[in-house]
């Protein structure tokens, strides 16, 4: 296997006398889709987080064989990252067009691919994003992950909100994304990590309890409901469960 | 007070324009006591728009909105409430700084009509907020403040605020969003017994299709803010431009 | 008739200072969300560094012609290096509690007025008035000042200069940004620290600027000046829509006016009742202000 | 309360009131004045007045009859409620004689306070023409307004038919002014207007044109704080000066240069300036602060009187301060050679009876000189009896 | 403040649980220290200028009581509910004018002039509250500062003669009891400020801990939350504002006994700010945080003065000397420091020593 594009070694978080984190261990593959899966509170987001430095954390995060830790957020980020944070990050007094335009990194972003994947947002560039529908606001927080050309996609719970036909458009601009840039997806809609990720890690409790091929993992009944606490059926997957 | 035959909500030819744009467009619609009807449609249809007006946040700028037989179009976001309109919303809007604990209590003494006495202590309720807290598996999360949630255990407390207030008529703004799979059946389990046992009527938008079949009595889909169509689920799923606008091609 | 031209003359001159103080005020409370106690001690610094560029310690400064101009350049420059320090050692730290950056500001605007009485005490100071602008213009009767149109003129420009940044430059965006959640802009790899410094630079550089033409409003500089004009730059701040530079220019105009003719016409004075009073019935009105929305 | 500073001549240093340690007790007195805040620069003068009057008085010795003087300082930075804490303090240690109150606020706050507690109060600066005959413990050592406005009227020669206006802030020591003024010169059958200008004004040009508008013989200018400069330069720019004779006090030496270039046009009415009486207390006055590295100013003789009172009473009764209404037997009536020349404590009300002048000022800016025109005797500017103090 | 925590290794649980509950006492003993300092001769230099039972230390301990008060009552609209208010200033004033003018123009006693003071300045917080209060943030702030900015102008316009103008008006001794005038009975006052600060104490904290005070918290926190629970957030901040405006008007009735006139700089937008500043310096929304930093405040304003003036700062080279020898410098300079250093105010410096401590042994075991 080649070298990881990410590494995170040993990453831990306190916030607030709190110990979130105590030892995360993640490596996101030089291509394709890795998943980072976890229960409600096991520390997806803070890991995410973590790795752009927007917590405090001590460890190891290595981006392309350079150590990462030290760096203040904006600088990790201009290494070449796209993010997609859980609570879409929107700024809600400004524009559609204005919070694309405060992502720009690239001399020459690319609104070709967000507005075809999205007109939505070209329509809309004038109104305030914070009156944009809970899925349009999605729309915004990935579309800036597409502008730039980055050496790696973090979308948290990118999917979470959206109706289940651009759920499967989302999942099919991530797949395609992919095939040029590394994602780190955190995802509870099983089915799409399926679909897509092919490693995952698994977290409990701040700490990593599983990795491997996600394949695997959602194949073995009994590591599904040990690690993810689902049962035969994969719950929450729309398309399933459809007559 | 309410002939059981009359409808607990009724909407007729319900709009909202904001700035030259119309989102909610002629909804009529009739909710009777103790039913379940479940909203879909795609991102933008105009569901949580809907709820807004329903629930006083947005004023309505044509048609009526009818609790229990009375007029409340005019209504401020907190009468409403008092009728016992209670609602969860899609963003979760809590008191970052209090605790879980509190949130409840503060919920449980605004049904309670005691928030006045400013002459009593604080401590009674605690057997309902216990008890809620329960219900809602936050428990042991009962003196974190509500900022330092999890993402799911922020949905949660939502759902644990608007149930202690024991409303008749209740409002869920996609309460399974970032919820983890996992925990989705035991949240789809509470939301039934809220329904059925406790007999209380429900509207509810969500994403998640299959907890949406399981619970609904009938289907809402919006379109572009207009009321697509309104039947039971297993008419609307059949529906082909049901299946084109909204659910796509499987995964 | 002439009665009125010079009322309104000196009211537009009026609402012209105000605004000059408004500005760098309105824009860090627009685009910052700092309410700056500190800027009346900005607006002093500004003065008292152009007085004393002008007193002839500053070698080419004078009163008169380009030396007045170099010591209010001079002048202007020192307010900002003050904001830029202030923001550096202050601000910036306090960046995630929003309220005490508010209230550190209340602290330095308290010390700063009494460090500029201890050096140069409590009594006014006469402030440089070059020749060509201390006479008076003859407008239809009236004899009106002429430095009430060296005001409007910088007042004018000084808006222009606003404009432009807020419209041309990303600096505004990130920064209002920057407010609404400081972790998502550097998220989207954003040195954020750079604009809030920048911007809060050219708010002192207004302040100061506004200090330095405010000596020759009044003919004085003394250590309070600076803070007695805060009251009535927050009003018009307010009454403007909470941080649009231009609302904040219209209200100045209209409460010089108004101010101004209330002063003159009504029997006891009544120009800062009629101020406050013309405030608490716009927000009731209006609560978001005359515009509500960013220049 | 900081540093009390004990005389030059301090002997034994006598402990509680033994009766071997009572001749030499130190008679303590607290100055409660404006070190810092907006009146500091009067303050200051103050202060440095009292000093040099307090070695005038003891012959350099500092102390009567063997009785060091000790002050004590407190700063009240203009705030009578401070002011009000601090003698509450220096009254509740034992001091019996308290000085200063630079600002009209403080002084008429402390005087009740002396007054229930039975201690000699002598005001300073504040020039309100309340504090006289306010109560039986109050004196003052400085001027008071009507004799500023009675400095005023002398300008005008025979009043009758003369229209007099008065430019002013509406605040109680604008309304004072014209009220005096109106008493003064109405009386004498002048027709008296006012323009009042709110206090926070501060474009005065309009207010300038009226009072060049209402066409007066002579323009009263009772003006005081920051907006000053702006008033004469909107006077001057409106041409008033040259349609008009105009009158206002004479301030501080810091101040000549804010009158700009109207300097020269103004008739000034002067409570003091340094130099101005040429008495040989003046002399003496003059040496002691340049020693001290102070110059002679507006204030300086309020805190030199001050101190020559302090002085007499403690002489009077022989170090006895304890006995309050002693002190002011002492005091009521007396009549000295002050700076400003002779000097008289009028018995029923306590107004402090004093020369006035009237002044000109020559060349601009840094360069302007004051130079006394006429003096006024105390008689001529004396205010009426205040009622007796309820 | 609270029990040092008994670290030694079960030493003795049942011993250590005893303090600390005795510890929860340590209130009632300081208000017994203070009901009996007036016959402390205790002489505390440099903290006080003279023993303890002094007229002066009672006058400066009174005035530190009335200011922790005020701000412990202003923190009810900042701490407590969310309320910036810039017009606090108003309600003291007025509690202190009315009762003055009551006193001297109608010639009415003490009690009676003040308890219809105090009923004027709550119709007048009651009108203008339910003006204000319509609108939100900072517009709230702004127009609670004209008005309070209003009040303050026409005091110092002196209206009809009534208030003195800038120059104030001292109370009418005659109409005041005699065991309230002069040197002598500052006893007295004393122990009506401690009186006006426990009442206050009590009522907020009992206030912020009933129903009333909850829906406060959650006002503040999120005022648009609380509607949809069904209750109207305007009712229930007018009765804070209210409330407050009433505790501001007795501590201007007790500043009018301790001060012996009215003056129109209560009325200043500066009297406010210092509030706000008093309130932020102790730590804003805790029980004894505004109390803390009002007394700390109104200590260092009386006792910066000295330290300005004292011997040592006159010893300083210039560039010390200067800046340290104005009052307002210091006080500035000393809030700042606060701000920066101590976030959430004095009150919680021995919690965060506490963290501090602990998350260096916790931090040292896991590295
Ligand atoms: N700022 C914070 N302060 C204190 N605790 C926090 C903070 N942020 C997160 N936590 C806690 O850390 C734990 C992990 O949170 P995190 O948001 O990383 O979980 P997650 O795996 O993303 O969960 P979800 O699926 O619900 O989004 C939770 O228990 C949460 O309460
Ligand atoms: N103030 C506004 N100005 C303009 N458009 C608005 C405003 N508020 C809402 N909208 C638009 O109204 C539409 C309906 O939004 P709404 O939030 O009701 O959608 P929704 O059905 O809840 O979608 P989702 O499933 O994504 O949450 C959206 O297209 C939104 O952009
Ligand atoms: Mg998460
Ligand atoms: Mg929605």
């Amino acid at each position: 296997m080649a070298e990881p594009l990410l590494a995170v070694r040993d990453l831990r978080v306190v916030i607030g006398g709190r110990h979130i984190l105590h030892g995360v261990d993640l490596e996101v593959a030089p291509a394709g889709v890795t998943a980072l899966l976890g229960r409600n509170g096991a520390g997806k987001t803070t890991t995410v987080r973590a790795v752009l430095g927007l917590v405090p954390r001590s460890g190891s995060v290595r981006l392309g064989g350079e150590e990462t830790v030290q760096l203040p957020t904006h600088a990790v980020v201009r290494r070449g990252i796209g993010y997609a944070p859980e609570d879409r990050g929107i700024f809600t007094a400004l524009t559609v067009a204005e919070n694309l335009r405060l992502a720009e990194r690239d001399p020459e972003p690319d609104y070709a691919l967000v507005h075809s994947l999205f007109p939505e947002l070209k329509q809309r560039a004038r109104q305030a994003a914070g009156t944009l529908s809970g899925g349009q606001q999605q729309m915004v927080a990935i579309g800036r992950t597409l502008l730039n050309r980055n050496r790696l996609i973090i979308a948290d719970e990118p999917t979470k909100g959206l109706a289940p036909k651009v759920v499967t458009e989302v999942a099919q601009v991530l797949e395609r994304a992919a095939e040029a840039v590394p994602v780190l997806l955190v995802e509870q809609n099983l089915a799409v990590v399926r679909r897509l990720a092919g490693g995952c890690t698994v977290l409990a409790d701040g700490r990593t309890a599983h990795r491997g091929a996600t394949a695997e993992l959602l194949e073995d009944a009994e590591a599904a409901r040990r690690l993810l606490g689902v049962g035969r059926h994969p719950a929450a997957t729309p398309q399933e469960a459809r007559p | 007070m309410t002939d059981p035959t009359s409808p607990v909500l009724r909407l007729r030819g319900l709009g909202w324009t904001v700035g030259g744009a119309t989102i909610v467009e002629d909804v009529s619609l009739e909710v009777a006591e103790g039913e379940f009807v479940a909203f879909i449609g795609p991102n933008g249809a105009g569901k949580t728009s809907l709820f807004n007006l329903v629930s006083g946040i947005n004023p309505a700028t044509a048609g009526t909105i009818e609790l229990d037989g009375a007029d409340i179009t005019a209504e401020p976001v907190h009468a409403r409430a008092r009728r016992g309109l209670g609602r969860t919303f899609q963003t979760s809007s809590l008191w970052p700084g209090m605790t879980v604990a509190d949130h409840v209590r503060l919920a449980a003494q605004a049904t309670g009509h005691t928030s006045y006495r400013i002459w009593r202590r604080a401590d009674r309720y605690a057997r309902q907020v216990a008890d809620t807290l329960e219900r809602t598996g936050l428990t042991h999360r009962a003196d974190t403040p509500a900022g330092s949630l999890s993402h799911g255990e922020k949905r949660k407390l939502e759902l644990a605020v608007l149930l202690v207030g024991e409303p008749r008529l209740i409002l869920l703004d996609e309460p399974m969003a970032g919820v983890s799979a996992e925990e989705v059946p035991a949240l789809t389990e509470l939301i039934r017994s809220v329904h059925r046992d406790e007999g209380r009527t429900v509207l509810m938008v969500e994403h998640h299709m299959d907890v949406l079949l399981g619970l609904a009595d009938r289907l809402a889909v919006m379109h572009h803010g207009t009321l697509l169509a309104l039947d039971t689920p297993a008419a609307v799923m059949a529906d082909a431009t049901v299946q084109q606008a909204y659910l796509g091609e499987a995964l | 008739m002439d009665t009125v031209v010079l009322l309104t003359l000196t009211g537009l001159g009026l609402g012209a200072l105000y605004f000059l103080v408004a500005s760098g005020l309105s824009l860090i409370f627009g685009l910052m969300d700092v309410l700056n106690f500190a800027h009346g001690a900005l607006l002093s610094i500004g003065a008292y560094a152009t007085w004393w560029a002008a007193d002839g310690n500053l070698p080419g400064a004078g009163s008169g012609g380009f030396g007045f101009l170099l010591s209010v350049v001079f002048g202007t420059a020192v307010g900002t290096a003050a904001a830029v320090l202030l923001e550096l050692a202050l601000i910036r730290p306090l960046y995630s509690r929003p309220r005490e950056q508010v209230l550190a500001t209340v602290g330095v605007g308290l010390a700063v007025p009494a460090l500029l009485m201890a050096i140069w005490g409590a009594d006014a100071r006469p402030f440089p008035q070059p020749d060509a602008l201390s006479g008076t213009v003859h407008l239809l009767g009236a004899a009106v000042p002429v430095n009430r149109f060296v005001l409007i003129a910088a007042a004018a420009v000084v808006l222009g200069v606003l404009k432009l940044f807020l419209g041309r430059t990303r600096h505004g965006l990130v920064v209002r940004a920057g407010v609404e959640d400081r972790a998502m802009v550097t998220a989207l790899g954003i040195d954020v620290r750079k604009a809030f410094t920048l911007v809060f630079a050219i708010g002192g550089a207004a302040a100061a600027l506004a200090g330095a033409l405010g000596g020759l409003y009044f003919g004085s500089v003394s250590p309070g000046q600076g803070t007695s004009l805060l009251i009535f730059a927050f009003v018009v701040v307010v009454m403007g829509g909470m941080g649009s530079v231009t609302g904040a220019a219209v209200a100045s105009v209209g409460v010089g006016l108004v101010q101004q003719f209330a002063n003159y016409y009504t029997a006891a004075g009544l120009g800062d009742l009629s101020v406050v009073v013309l405030l608490a019935v716009l927000l009731l009105v209006r609560p978001r202000g005359l515009t509500g929305r960013l220049a | 309360a900081g540093c009390a500073k004990a005389g030059t001549a301090g002997t034994a240093t006598g402990s509680s009131d033994g009766d071997g340690a009572k001749a030499a007790a130190p008679v303590k007195v607290g100055l409660v004045y404006s070190r810092t805040g907006p009146l500091a620069a009067y303050g200051k003068q103050y202060l440095e007045g009292f000093k040099a009057g307090l070695e005038y008085a003891t012959k350099g010795t500092g102390a009567v009859d063997g009785h060091p003087i000790e002050i004590a300082e407190q700063d009240d930075t203009g705030d009578p409620a401070k002011a009000v804490s601090e003698a509450k303090d220096l009254i509740g240690k034992g001091y019996k004689i308290l000085a200063g109150s630079t600002a009209s606020g403080v002084a008429l706050q402390l005087a009740p306070i002396a007054a229930q507690n039975k201690v000699l109060f002598i005001s300073g600066p504040a020039a309100a023409d309340q504090v006289t005959g306010i109560n039986d413990y109050t004196f003052r050592s400085g001027r008071q307004s009507y004799q500023d406005t009675l400095t005023a009227a002398s300008f005008i020669g025979d009043a009758k038919g003369r229209k007099v206006t008065v430019l002013a802030q509406d605040s109680a020591f604008g309304q004072a002014n014209v009220a005096a003024v109106k008493q003064v010169l109405g009386g004498e059958g002048a027709r008296v207007d006012a323009v009042l200008a709110p206090p926070s004004a501060t474009d005065l040009t309009p207010f300038a044109k009226q009072a060049k508008a209402a066409k007066p013989d002579l323009l009263y200018v009772a003006w005081a704080g920051e907006t000053a400069p702006a008033l004469w330069q909107s006077l001057n720019q409106q041409g008033v000066f040259s349609a008009t004779k105009v009158v206002t006090g004479l301030d501080v030496a810091a101040s000549y240069p804010l009158f700009g270039a109207a300097g020269e046009k103004i008739s000034f009415l002067n409570h003091y300036f340094g130099g101005a009486a040429g008495t040989e207390v003046e002399k003496a006055m003059t040496a002691s602060l340049e020693k001290a590295g102070a110059k002679a100013d507006l204030f300086s003789p309020d805190g030199f009187t001050a101190a020559q009172m302090v002085v007499h009473a403690v002489e009077e009764t022989k170090g006895q301060v304890a006995d309050t209404d002693a002190l002011v037997k002492a005091l009521e009536g007396w009549s000295f050679d002050g700076v400003k020349g002779r000097l008289t404590i009028r018995a029923e009300d306590h107004a402090l009876l004093q020369p006035m002048f009237q002044v000109r000022l020559t060349g601009n800016g840094a360069a302007a000189k004051p130079s006394v025109e006429k003096v006024l005797g105390p008689d001529e500017v004396a205010p009426p009896v205040a009622k007796a103090a309820g | 403040m609270q029990a040092p925590t008994d670290n030694t290794p079960a030493a003795a649980p049942t011993r250590a649980a005893a303090l600390r509950r005795a510890a929860r006492w340590w209130p009632a003993a300081v208000l017994l220290l203070l009901l009996t300092a007036p016959f402390s001769t205790l002489s505390l230099p440099g903290l006080l200028d003279g023993p303890l039972g002094s007229a002066g230390s009672l006058q400066l301990l009174a005035l530190c009581m009335v200011f922790g008060a005020l701000a412990t009552g202003y923190d009810l609209l900042l701490g407590r509910t969310g309320l910036l208010s810039f017009g606090h200033a108003l309600w003291f004033a007025a509690g202190l004018y009315a009762t003055d003018i009551f006193m001297l123009e109608w010639q009415l006693p003490l009690v009676v002039a003040a308890l219809l003071g105090l009923a004027f300045a709550v119709l007048l917080a009651v009108v203008l509250g339910s003006v204000s209060l319509r609108v939100t943030g900072i517009g709230f702030s702004m127009v609670t500062l004209a008005f309070a900015q209003a009040g303050s102008i026409l005091v110092q316009r002196n209206p009809g003669g009534l208030t003195g103008g800038e120059e104030g008006r001292s109370a009418p001794a005659d109409r005041l009891p005699d065991a309230l005038v002069g040197i002598g009975n500052t006893a007295n006052l004393y122990w009506i400020a401690l009186g006006y600060l426990v009442l206050t104490l009590a009522v907020v904290h009992w206030a912020v801990n009933s129903p009333t005070g909850r829906v406060w918290e959650g006002i503040r926190e999120n005022e648009r939350r609380v509607e949809v629970l069904g209750l109207r957030p305007y009712g229930f901040k007018l009765v804070a504002f209210v409330l407050a405006a009433a505790l501001a008007a007795v501590g201007g009735v007790v500043y009018l006994l301790l001060s012996g006139g009215a003056t129109p700089q209560a009325a200043t937008s500066d009297f406010t700010l210092s509030l706000l500043v008093m309130v932020v310096l102790g730590g804003s929304g805790t029980r004894w945080g505004p109390l803390l930093g009002g007394v700390l405040y109104t200590w260092a304003d009386h006792r910066l003065g000295d330290l300005a003036n004292s011997a040592a700062v006159n010893d300083l080279p210039a560039v010390l000397r200067v800046p340290l020898s104005q009052p307002l410098f210091l006080l500035g300079a000393v809030f700042v420091a606060v701000v920066y250093l101590l976030p959430g105010g004095a009150v919680r410096l021995p919690a965060r020593i506490r963290d501090a401590r602990s998350t260096r042994r916790t931090g040292g075991s896991t590295a």
